[in-house]
């Protein structure tokens, strides 16, 4: 039975994935992935991986599908005068696209049933950092400077994306302005569902030092409710010259950074925790990261700078 | 000295820290640089480069003087949980050429780059603002990707690496904000997130069969089976696409002939060849007995078909920035070349000897010279304001140590002795595959033809001289400096050169380098001066000009189609043809039933 | 060959790869081979987790390396779609279109005179 | 027990399934983001059916979560459609 309800899950993913990749309508494909983003968290619910359908439903889905609507909806009048393959090039390039998929997943059915080393691994090791939740001590001990890395791509990101701003409207505040709404359903929305959000960001963060969450997806939440308050017109973005938003962004990287290199001093390695205080120090970390996250992923939907006027 | 081995002593206790230095340095510099933002960020963002540089040296040191590559476990934790920093000799190299571009480029750019006044008020202070906030911790981060490209010894984190390396890297592009730079990156961003994807795909198969991505625990591990095979020419499909391996350099020229000279220069000098140090890891510490000779001859091919293409089109082109842009095209073809000149037909296998030392020399001369080669043309564009060769002329007059800069890294790259290029190539022959350096021999000359063609014009004598930039050009001479001495560098303890195989610069080294430059000076005469405003004939020796533009006007058409090829290469549909095709091609050599090519080598290295 | 739950969705995640490859390569529009990158990022990571799914012990759940991994992975791809969105609007802004085809002259315009007398602006300025 | 939640579970998606089809070929955007709406109340009933029948209540979160997005996702198509 499961067997079913997994093979039309999967049909259903690849249904909407063709009719994104297909569709001429930007808004239309976009909203065929944000579907697609949806199913695909079912399907990780399926493989076992809740910390990963929570990420796929908050980024993969949410926050991508944001900021693909809010520029499909930009970009709707934009001439399509592209170098566009021609037919037989179409057939050739799908043939050979099918060439692929085929072949990966011919070794997905010969994938082997390896040993466990590392979930065997991974839970032995747990003890060391007092952390019940597998994929939060990958993510946070054992390869944290690959979260490292990545908290570092968001933050070049999001320099990257500011760079993009007109000279005139360097230092303003970022993306355009939505007028305060007239008092109404949207408002109450925008005022009643933050403080939800808030509480189950906190929750995320909480519960993923043993069970699947984290910050990164608490993160995530909280970034949804910011761009929900901006959006209703109930606040707007500090000017990016503020120095403490600046601050803000940097804090989690900072802290991750310096935590890792007090590791040497502390703990005989980059990036090593002292074992007595170590969830301590994690959950410090990852609280710091919480809220850096949460401003920059807001941050990177929100766009550059491009109002040439201060706001008043 | 106490000083040195004290700080040494004081990074053995903890857990020998140093390797991972290079790489949280500049990403808490970066953050620091960003939250304080205007001068002092900047300042800031110096001081940690200078921070970084010291440690890379000392890093530098310690491997030279050590047996083994030094390595770090971060967090204590081991492969195949963890993951490790690994600095070996090729590590060591990579690190300490990058330091020298990177510090050259910050000196270059406190001019341009440096944020305005506080009080400051103007529309032009705005954009310097804006454009200074984000080059700094850009600059930082990008140093801090190049190094964890080369340190990392696991298959994600080098993913991560390399992703940071683009992020960073593509705003640099495009900080002007014009339509034709804007294009040119997203061309870039977006092929080089399509050889990402195919990057990950790889890794995916490989940690389902072997439940690791720890380059040391693979290398005992893998197998040439199906699967891996399938897994290593996805990587090596997609990291090509990423390093702008010709015939899939459609984003390369414009982005790097567009973007203000100092990013280019370390675009064009580290960030495009960051995908070939992940090949190197691959291939040689990685699965050295899964390449084929099938495989080595592809890459060859490969390589070579870059250096041409990218050579032929460099000597016609008329715009300064534009011809360096071709010639890193050509450049990253040169690399390539290690593939076959590494393989020992014998045991079936890359080594890592002589001609890997030849290749991480070619790496570090390319990356000095190209560096170089950028900040000299924006300082001789910024002063004539256009870089168009025809309305450079006699711009080296104003800017000597500019001139003497590209004059350097012309003789650097052409194979001069002592220069890098050189001694890369004296490492190459010492591989006997003379059919691969020959040809490397014929690439030296079309650079010599295309730099001289260009540095004719700039040292041509002109009126209006100006006043003189004088100082301007000294970071682009250090760096050229570099590598046109390279060949003298004591490397042996970082490179895997045989005792006393290290080559020295005698008369007959200097007099072998003759020939190439004597053909790059013919080329250069033939195809100089892109045709334009040259002094009429004088009646008396008009059949002589005459001949002379015959042959010229000859030797153009025969090369023209070059420039036809690769504007049809520069097509999106085109490259994805070429993508889908190389990767067919890969996997085909791969496999080990393909028809062994060894046949047709000896015979075209008998011709040669 | 038992069609498990991890064959099936590493099947998914493999056609996923083809067709966002497919996408990237054929669909003309600079916003769908964003979103095209997407689908073959969340491709690969699918058969990321039927990995993970495949080296499951009794008792521990799957794999978490790979999880790890993916969690990583899917940030990555955000920030380069929020980085992507933002240079194509930005062009759009400036040029009116989010075509990426070179400008028609640039090539022939190389060998004469080349309007770059503003791509030094970041130098100059 | 577990076999009945699976059996809704299996239900809610093809329902969802079919009203899917026939929304995205809807002429309108609304149409379009109906879809979404759609299989966003769908997957979370779904996602609580399988999470309860395998005995995770992290799946709780992810629904959550999902609920929150989803809630998200309708409010900044009114907002973005009605004022952009």
């Amino acid at each position: 039975m499961t067997a079913w309800f997994d093979v039309g899950l999967a049909l259903m993913a690849l249904g909407l994935a063709w009719r994104a990749i297909a569709t001429r309508r930007a808004f239309d494909s976009t909203v065929a992935f944000v579907i697609y983003g949806l199913v695909l968290t079912i399907a990780w619910v399926r493989l076992g991986a809740y910390d990963v359908a929570l990420t796929e439903a908050a980024v993969g889905s949410g926050l991508t599908g944001a900021l693909l609507l809010g520029a499909a909806h930009r970009l709707e009048r934009a001439p399509a005068d592209e170098d566009r393959p021609s037919a037989p090039l179409r057939a050739l390039l799908a043939v050979a696209c099918a060439g692929v998929a085929l072949g990966l997943g011919a070794v997905v059915l010969a994938l082997p049933q390896v040993e466990p080393l590392q979930a065997v691994a991974a839970a032995s090791a747990a003890e060391a950092t007092g952390l019940l939740n597998p994929v939060n001590n990958v993510l946070m001990a054992f390869r944290a400077i690959d979260t490292v890395l990545e908290k570092m791509v968001l933050f070049a990101a999001l320099v990257g994306v500011w760079s993009l701003a007109p000279d005139a409207a360097w230092g303003r505040r970022p993306g355009r302005r939505f007028p305060p709404a007239a008092e109404g359903p949207l408002t109450l929305f925008a005022r009643v569902l933050p403080p939800v959000g808030v509480l189950i960001a906190a929750h995320l963060l909480w519960v993923g030092a043993d069970a699947p969450g984290g910050a990164f997806q608490g993160a995530t939440i909280l970034a949804a409710m910011i761009l929900l308050v901006r959006l209703a017109g109930l606040a707007d973005a500090p000017p990016v010259s503020s120095r403490a938003l600046r601050l803000l962004i940097v804090l989690g990287p900072a802290a991750f950074l310096g935590v890792g290199m007090a590791g040497v001093v502390l703990a005989g390695a980059p990036f090593a925790y002292p074992a007595a205080h170590a969830k301590a120090i994690i959950l410090v970390v990852e609280f710091a990261m919480l809220v850096s996250v949460a401003a920059t992923l807001a941050l990177l939907v929100v766009g550059p700078p491009e109002r040439a006027q201060a706001a008043p | 000295m106490i000083g040195l081995e004290g700080l040494l002593a004081s990074f053995g206790a903890g857990g020998s820290a140093l390797p991972a230095l290079p790489v949280t340095l500049p990403l808490i510099g970066a953050a620091l640089a960003f939250a304080v933002g205007g001068r002092a960020g900047a300042m800031l963002a110096l001081v940690a480069h200078a921070a970084t540089v010291l440690a890379t040296g000392v890093l530098i040191v310690v491997v030279a003087t050590a047996d083994a590559p030094v390595s770090v476990a971060l967090g204590g934790w081991h492969p195949p949980l963890g993951i490790a920093l690994r600095a070996d000799g090729f590590a060591a190299a990579v690190l300490g050429v990058a330091a020298a571009v990177l510090t050259a480029v910050a000196a270059q750019a406190t001019g341009a780059f440096w944020p305005p006044a506080r009080r400051a008020r103007l529309r032009a202070a705005r954009g310097r603002r804006r454009v200074s906030a984000a080059f700094w911790p850009l600059l930082l981060m990008l140093s801090a990707a190049m190094a964890t490209l080369v340190l990392a010894a696991d298959l994600f984190t080098l993913h991560v690496a390399i992703e940071l390396l683009t992020f960073a890297a593509a705003p640099l592009l495009c900080l002007d904000g014009r339509a034709d730079t804007l294009k040119a990156t997203l061309r870039y961003v977006l092929f080089a997130l399509l050889g990402s994807m195919l990057y990950v795909a790889g890794i995916v198969i490989l940690y389902g069969f072997y439940g690791t991505l720890d380059l040391a625990l693979l290398s005992v591990a893998v197998e040439g089976d199906w699967p891996t095979v399938a897994a290593l020419g996805l990587m090596t499909a997609g990291l090509a696409a990423k390093t702008a391996l010709a015939p899939l350099h459609l984003w390369l020229p414009p982005a790097h002939a567009g973007a203000p000279a100092v990013v280019s220069a370390v675009l064009s000098g580290l960030v495009a060849k960051g995908g070939f140090v992940v090949l190197v890891r691959i291939w040689f510490d990685m699965a050295p007995g899964v390449a084929t000779e099938a495989f080595v001859a592809l890459m060859g091919a490969l390589g070579l078909t870059a250096v041409a293409l990218g050579s032929l089109v460099a000597l016609q082109q008329s715009s300064l920035k534009r011809m360096i842009a071709y010639s890193t095209v050509a450049q990253i073809g040169y690399l390539f070349v290690l593939f076959p000149l590494a393989f020992d037909p014998e045991a079936q296998k890359l080594t890592a000897g002589a001609a890997l030392a030849g290749g991480a020399l070619q790496f570090m001369t390319h990356a000095s010279a190209k560096a170089a080669l950028f900040l000299a043309a924006g300082v001789l564009v910024e002063r004539a304001g256009a870089d168009a060769l025809a309305r450079l002329r006699g711009a080296g007059r104003r800017a000597p140590l500019a001139a003497l800069a590209m004059g350097l890294a012309l003789l650097a790259l052409a194979g001069a002795p002592p220069g890098g290029g050189w001694a890369a190539k004296a490492l190459g022959a010492a591989a006997q595959q003379s059919f691969w350096s020959d040809a490397l021999t014929a690439a030296g000359a079309l650079t010599a033809g295309y730099l001289g063609a260009a540095l004719v014009v700039l040292l041509q004598r002109c009126d209006d001289v100006g006043s003189p930039l004088l100082w301007r050009g000294a970071p682009a001479l250090a760096l050229a400096a570099l590598a046109s001495g390279l060949g003298l560098a004591p490397l042996a303890g970082l490179l895997p050169m045989a005792a006393g195989a290290a080559p020295t610069p005698d008369v007959a080294e200097a007099l072998a380098a003759l020939p190439p430059l004597a053909v790059g000076a013919a080329l250069a005469l033939i195809f100089g001066e892109a045709g334009e405003a040259r002094p009429r004939p004088r009646a008396r020796g008009a059949l002589i000009a005459r001949a002379v533009d015959a042959l010229r006007g000859a030797a153009r058409r025969v090369v023209a189609p070059a420039l036809a090829l690769d504007a049809g290469l520069a097509r999106w549909s085109a490259a994805s043809v070429v993508l889908l095709a190389m990767l067919a091609a890969l996997l085909a050599s791969l496999s080990p039933s393909f028809p062994s090519p060894a046949a047709t080598i000896a015979a075209l290295s008998a011709l040669g | 060959m038992i069609l498990d739950v991890a064959a099936v969705f590493g099947l998914a995640g493999a056609g996923a790869v083809g067709l966002g490859l497919f996408g990237m390569l054929a669909n003309p529009r600079p916003l769908q081979k964003v979103l095209a990158f997407n689908l073959m990022g969340s491709g690969a990571f699918l058969m990321f987790g039927a990995v993970a799914r495949r080296a499951a012990a009794p008792g521990l759940g799957p794999d978490p390396v790979p999880h790890a991994m993916v969690i990583t992975g899917l940030v990555v791809s955000f920030a380069a779609t929020a980085l992507i969105v933002g240079l194509l609007l930005r062009l759009h802004a400036v040029s009116g279109s989010t075509s990426l085809k070179p400008q028609p002259g640039p090539r022939r315009a190389a060998r004469s005179t080349p309007a770059s007398k503003t791509s030094e602006r970041g130098d100059a300025a | 027990m577990a076999a009945l939640m699976i059996w809704a579970a299996v239900a809610i998606a093809a329902i969802v399934a079919v009203g899917l089809v026939r929304v995205l070929c809807g002429p309108t955007r609304a149409d379009s983001m109906m879809a979404a709406q759609l299989i966003g109340t769908g997957g979370i009933a779904v996602l609580l059916l399988i999470g309860v029948a395998a005995g995770a209540p992290a799946v709780v979160d992810v629904a959550l979560a999902l609920a929150l997005l989803s809630a998200f996702a309708g409010v900044g198509f009114v907002l973005g459609g009605a004022r952009r």
